[in-house]
């Protein structure tokens, strides 16, 4: 067990549940914590209560998945059980909260910054109905005005949690970062994407679109991290098809202080989390790194054709 | 062959309607299986539910469906020829044996995963089957084992519970000195369920029954199935006691479509589109 | 063979060669003809003369590739010889174009356009160096000004090629028809997206971030497609990802018209265009289908929970 | 196993330095292959470029380096213990055929894809190898097969081209009514190879060459390689007779990084990076 400091709270390791992943109870989050998951998050806890979109919602596409789930909530005032469940917990928790407009997020995030949870998570990949329903993290004005806002009702640390879909989401980082965000969390899915059944002659999903995640985003996961770390120094909560501990090597070096997962638990179940840490820790001890060494290792300079540095890199 | 991944558009081969609300489609497509094992069934443009085999052979599988909702009953009005799409199977399955003192109690259409179950189990065990009148008696000719009939109304078979004739069959057999049952497998009903197992643990049987939760990946992922912390459509359906004892919200929480955690009797009443 | 009219031309079936892949010189784009592709591009032709990226460009990731070539080019007047041994072909030739201003666009259009191209696609996806390097094809204005101002100087049917980067890819192809863009081809590579070497420490490519293409974006690109469809009414030349004729069919439900490939060379060879023609009729026939019958067939309204359409449709 | 996706990084495992030019590295891992393959090699930060394998055994392979430009020289600098990115391998190969009478023909560092190639042949081949002087000579050590050495200032073997002793054995073969060459294979600058084929032509005899072109890709999609209607690193680099005859571009043309289609003299003189 590693014990990490992450925004002045201990995490047994940098391993991260992804929100909207199994996190729709106290007990689940608690087993997936004991499965090796340092920090577990929340599904998406919203303004009102939501049934989210009808099935297909989430389905399986092999190297990775689609899905619409349609941010299903309780509503943030449902949800008394879980924050009891959760108050004599012994262990972290992260809770994903979103709203369709800054105040929704204000409404909510005050209300469960008062159950206690170590860490909010805004979840800005929703659609901002103050504006045409565009994402709030593809805007830097929106982005900023919600983690404002946010910032001031909250009394524990503020994670932003960011959307591939922005045109340059290094910018959408530092203005969240500017905006009194504590840490970055990207990416939520990828996409949007359609699947259509040639049979039915219709998209798979009864939303039709729906964002993509697993294998097939971690390109685009690792160069979102990568460019978040050029633009912020807070620290980022890296997440996008991570699957295996060499992923999570990939994540550190893009800029990960943390590494979060979603669909793995498709592939590889729960037990992910420990066979993740095993494997991370494993390359680490083989190659004479620790953690710190590796994260944002992609950035260092590399001997180029024009340098004096060193021709080569020994493998350690 | 039919995986776990995108659905897959098969046509309905077959159709038997049992009764006014029993009716099974048959699909001429092989798949993987164990018994209590479910796939998701797609109508596009209405909707995806689990829905257990109750049929299969290396060549043809069954769904048995209880029309009570919009989704069911579109379900069951399919024609062969109709084309659904279908991904799976997802679950574990039960956990089969070969003693011959086992128990099978199903509740109404609890009846459709436990049919293939029965039909691998040792031929002697003892079977219940109960339904709210005789026409709710799903494959009245379809099991070479003797089958032990109870209904609400007294229609058919003995009038009661299940529970009673399991019950009964268990004193019994600690009367007379015959060997306890080594496993007890049930469903339908939650409730009913629960009475099985409450049964079961005085007694020191070990059983197991498959839940039903509101599903919506089907593979572990979504969480929309968790009941404590168990991952229903996957970790399950099945359960047996060890599990059941540590599951607080058995046969009595479960999550609306929206997360919300609400007493079984309020989940069980929800009509969920 | 099938003998399409596309935008006047006649094609002897559906299925076009990707820019930049392969299209280098004109015999080896007359044995793509000839491994039965309907219509061939040119690898995009710059303004001047230009070398690309470093290597490594181009990698297989085995779900798809990433690349970044960097645009070379051997300059719009430096490639008499190609043109004069396309002059005499027997098989329609799309040359694709792109420039850093809508001056070089304007000016490498009009000048291709003497050479006897059958159409012109611009490709719209390269940074605007007058607007800081943004791409032209995530910006309306952009967008509209090229096609615009390209439009007017070249005799053959233009397309526009759009990225799946356009915040809303339905509005910039709407904008592009307004200008007078006679197709749509979508989509260019997605993401971008970057592939770290834990080992080396480095990016894989040597301009580290590069877009993907071939099966892990085909969800992109359907989507993008059936966007497209929605928002014009000229013809869409669809592409991203499709290696089968499956993959074809389903192009041709989200709305296109023509159906592309390029990674596909990677994964089935050249003779892919044979393969995927054979899959495209054979489905068909199985299903007694034209190719009209399904062009854009995923946005037909189908039976839901409060409509009174047929339950379910029958599998022809 | 190393594949042909992303590069593998891999350790030097040992280094053997020919001559001042010519410098052969070695790695301890096990790599599919036929002679006449190419892999790509990475040095991160620099560049990647195709070398084709000299050396191969179930666990070990070599690529042998002529250091000219940038790349090369770097790639001749390494040293056990540095590490490079390998990707491959790539291409079709040389067709490898029984005959006894077979003739092969390097020029300079054309000697490294056609080592492997030896090898496997017929020992009683025909072997010539051509070089500026004795320096350049790859390999003096390495083949049971009797070679012909031909160099440019006569300090090895004979002074002249490689095409006058294939020519002369050719002509005695026919003098003496001894079979003719069934196949000769070649490998070296684009206008030898080039020689060698018009010669064999003359003749009847079928060749096998294995041409250079600038590469990214190397699985036949970026088009950067093509050469006529040939796609290098994967039709090729090896061609045979009858598809020279079909490729004007041979010992012709050429592209550029730029895709700019440049005489072959011209290619031949661009340094490239
Ligand atoms: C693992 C699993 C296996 C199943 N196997 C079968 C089967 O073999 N045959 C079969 O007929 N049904 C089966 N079901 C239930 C099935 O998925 C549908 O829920 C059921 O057909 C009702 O759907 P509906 O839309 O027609 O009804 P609704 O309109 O949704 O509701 C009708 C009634 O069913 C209840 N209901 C709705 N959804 C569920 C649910 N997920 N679980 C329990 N009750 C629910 C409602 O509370 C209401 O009382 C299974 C469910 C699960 C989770
Ligand atoms: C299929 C294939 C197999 C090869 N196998 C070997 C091998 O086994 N050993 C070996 O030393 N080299 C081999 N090469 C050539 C190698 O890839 C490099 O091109 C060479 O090492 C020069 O690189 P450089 O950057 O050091 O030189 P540069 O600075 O690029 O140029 C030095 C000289 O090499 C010429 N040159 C550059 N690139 C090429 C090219 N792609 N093809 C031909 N000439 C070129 C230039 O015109 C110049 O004369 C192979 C090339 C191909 C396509
Ligand atoms: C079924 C499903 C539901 C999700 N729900 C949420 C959510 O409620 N809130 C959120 O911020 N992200 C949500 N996500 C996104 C994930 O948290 C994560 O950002 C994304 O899946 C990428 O990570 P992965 O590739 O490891 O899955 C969801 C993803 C999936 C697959
Ligand atoms: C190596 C490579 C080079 C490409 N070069 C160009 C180009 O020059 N111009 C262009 O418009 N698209 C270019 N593309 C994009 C393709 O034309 C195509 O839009 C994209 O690859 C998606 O299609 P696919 O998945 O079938 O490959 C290139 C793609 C690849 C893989
Ligand atoms: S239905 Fe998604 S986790 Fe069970
Ligand atoms: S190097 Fe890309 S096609 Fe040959």
């Amino acid at each position: 067990m590693d014990n990490i400091t992450f925004l002045g709270k201990q995490l047994k390791n940098p391993l991260v549940l992804a929100s909207g992943i199994l996190g729709n109870n106290a007990k689940i989050l608690e087993r997936v914590h004991k499965a090796g998951c340092g920090l577990v998050t929340l599904k998406s806890i919203g303004p009102a209560p939501r049934d989210g979109h009808r099935n297909p919602t989430v389905i399986d596409l092999g190297g990775g998945m689609i899905n619409a789930v349609g941010l299903p909530t309780p509503g943030y005032d449902h949800m008394d059980a879980e924050w009891q469940a959760l108050a004599d917990r012994d262990f972290p928790v992260n809770a994903s909260i979103y709203g369709g407009s800054v105040a929704e997020f204000v409404k909510v995030a005050q209300f469960v910054s008062d159950q206690g949870p170590d860490f909010i998570e805004i979840n800005i990949s929703c659609p901002n109905s103050d504006h045409h329903g565009m994402l709030f993290g593809v805007d830097e004005k929106a982005a900023f005005a919600v983690t404002n806002a946010v910032k001031k009702v909250i009394s524990v640390p503020l994670i932003a949690k960011l959307t591939p879909a922005a045109p340059d989401i290094g910018k959408i980082a530092k203005v969240c970062e500017d905006a009194g965000a504590d840490a970055i969390c990207a990416i939520n899915t990828a996409g949007p994407g359609m699947v259509i059944d040639i049979e039915a002659r219709t998209p798979v999903l009864a939303f039709k679109k729906g964002g993509l995640s697993g294998p097939m985003i971690k390109p685009v996961a690792v160069r979102c991290v990568y460019d978040i770390y050029r633009a912020v120094s807070i620290p980022i909560i890296g997440l996008g098809g991570v699957t295996t501990g060499e992923d999570a090597v990939e994540m550190f070096m893009a800029g990960a202080t943390l590494v979060g997962m979603g669909s793995a638990v498709r592939y590889r179940g729960m037990e992910v989390f420990h066979q993740v840490y095993r494997e991370l820790t494993d390359w680490l001890a083989a190659h004479h790194f620790t953690r710190d060494d590796i994260i944002g290792a992609a950035h260092d300079p590399i001997a180029g054709p024009d340098s004096t540095a060193k021709k080569s890199r020994k493998t350690p | 062959m039919i995986v776990d991944q995108k659905p897959v558009m098969l046509t309905v081969a077959e159709k038997t309607v049992h009764t006014a609300v029993y009716t099974t489609l048959f699909f001429d497509f092989a798949i993987d299986f164990r018994p209590g094992q479910f796939v998701m069934v797609w109508l596009p443009g209405i909707d995806e539910k689990p829905y257990s085999l109750s049929y299969h052979s290396p060549t043809r599988f069954g769904i048995t469906i209880e029309a009570k909702g919009l989704f069911s009953r579109r379900a069951a009005d399919l024609s062969p020829g109709d084309s659904v799409g279908i991904r799976g199977p997802f679950g574990n399955g039960f956990d089969i044996i070969s003693s011959p003192h086992t128990a099978v109690v199903a509740g109404g259409c609890g009846m459709a995963p436990l049919a293939p179950l029965v039909e691998r189990l040792h031929p002697d065990l003892f079977f219940v089957h109960g339904a709210r009148t005789h026409e709710f008696i799903l494959f009245p000719d379809r099991f070479a084992a003797n089958r032990h009939i109870t209904t609400d109304d007294g229609s058919l078979g003995h009038q009661g519970m299940v529970t009673d004739l399991l019950a009964a069959e268990i004193r019994r057999r600690a009367d007379q000195g015959a060997p306890p049952f080594d496993r007890v497998y049930a469903c339908g009903p939650e409730v009913m369920m629960h009475a099985v197992f409450t049964l079961c643990d005085v007694h020191g049987i070990p059983c197991q029954v498959s839940l039903e939760r509101y599903m919506r990946c089907g593979f572990g992922v979504c969480g929309a199935c968790v009941c404590s912390d168990q991952v229903v459509c996957k970790d399950g359906p099945v359960f047996d006691s060890k599990q059941l004892k540590k599951m607080p919200d058995f046969n009595r929480t479960a999550l609306l479509k929206s997360g919300h955690a609400v007493p079984l009797s309020e989940y069980v009443a929800w009509r969920c589109l």
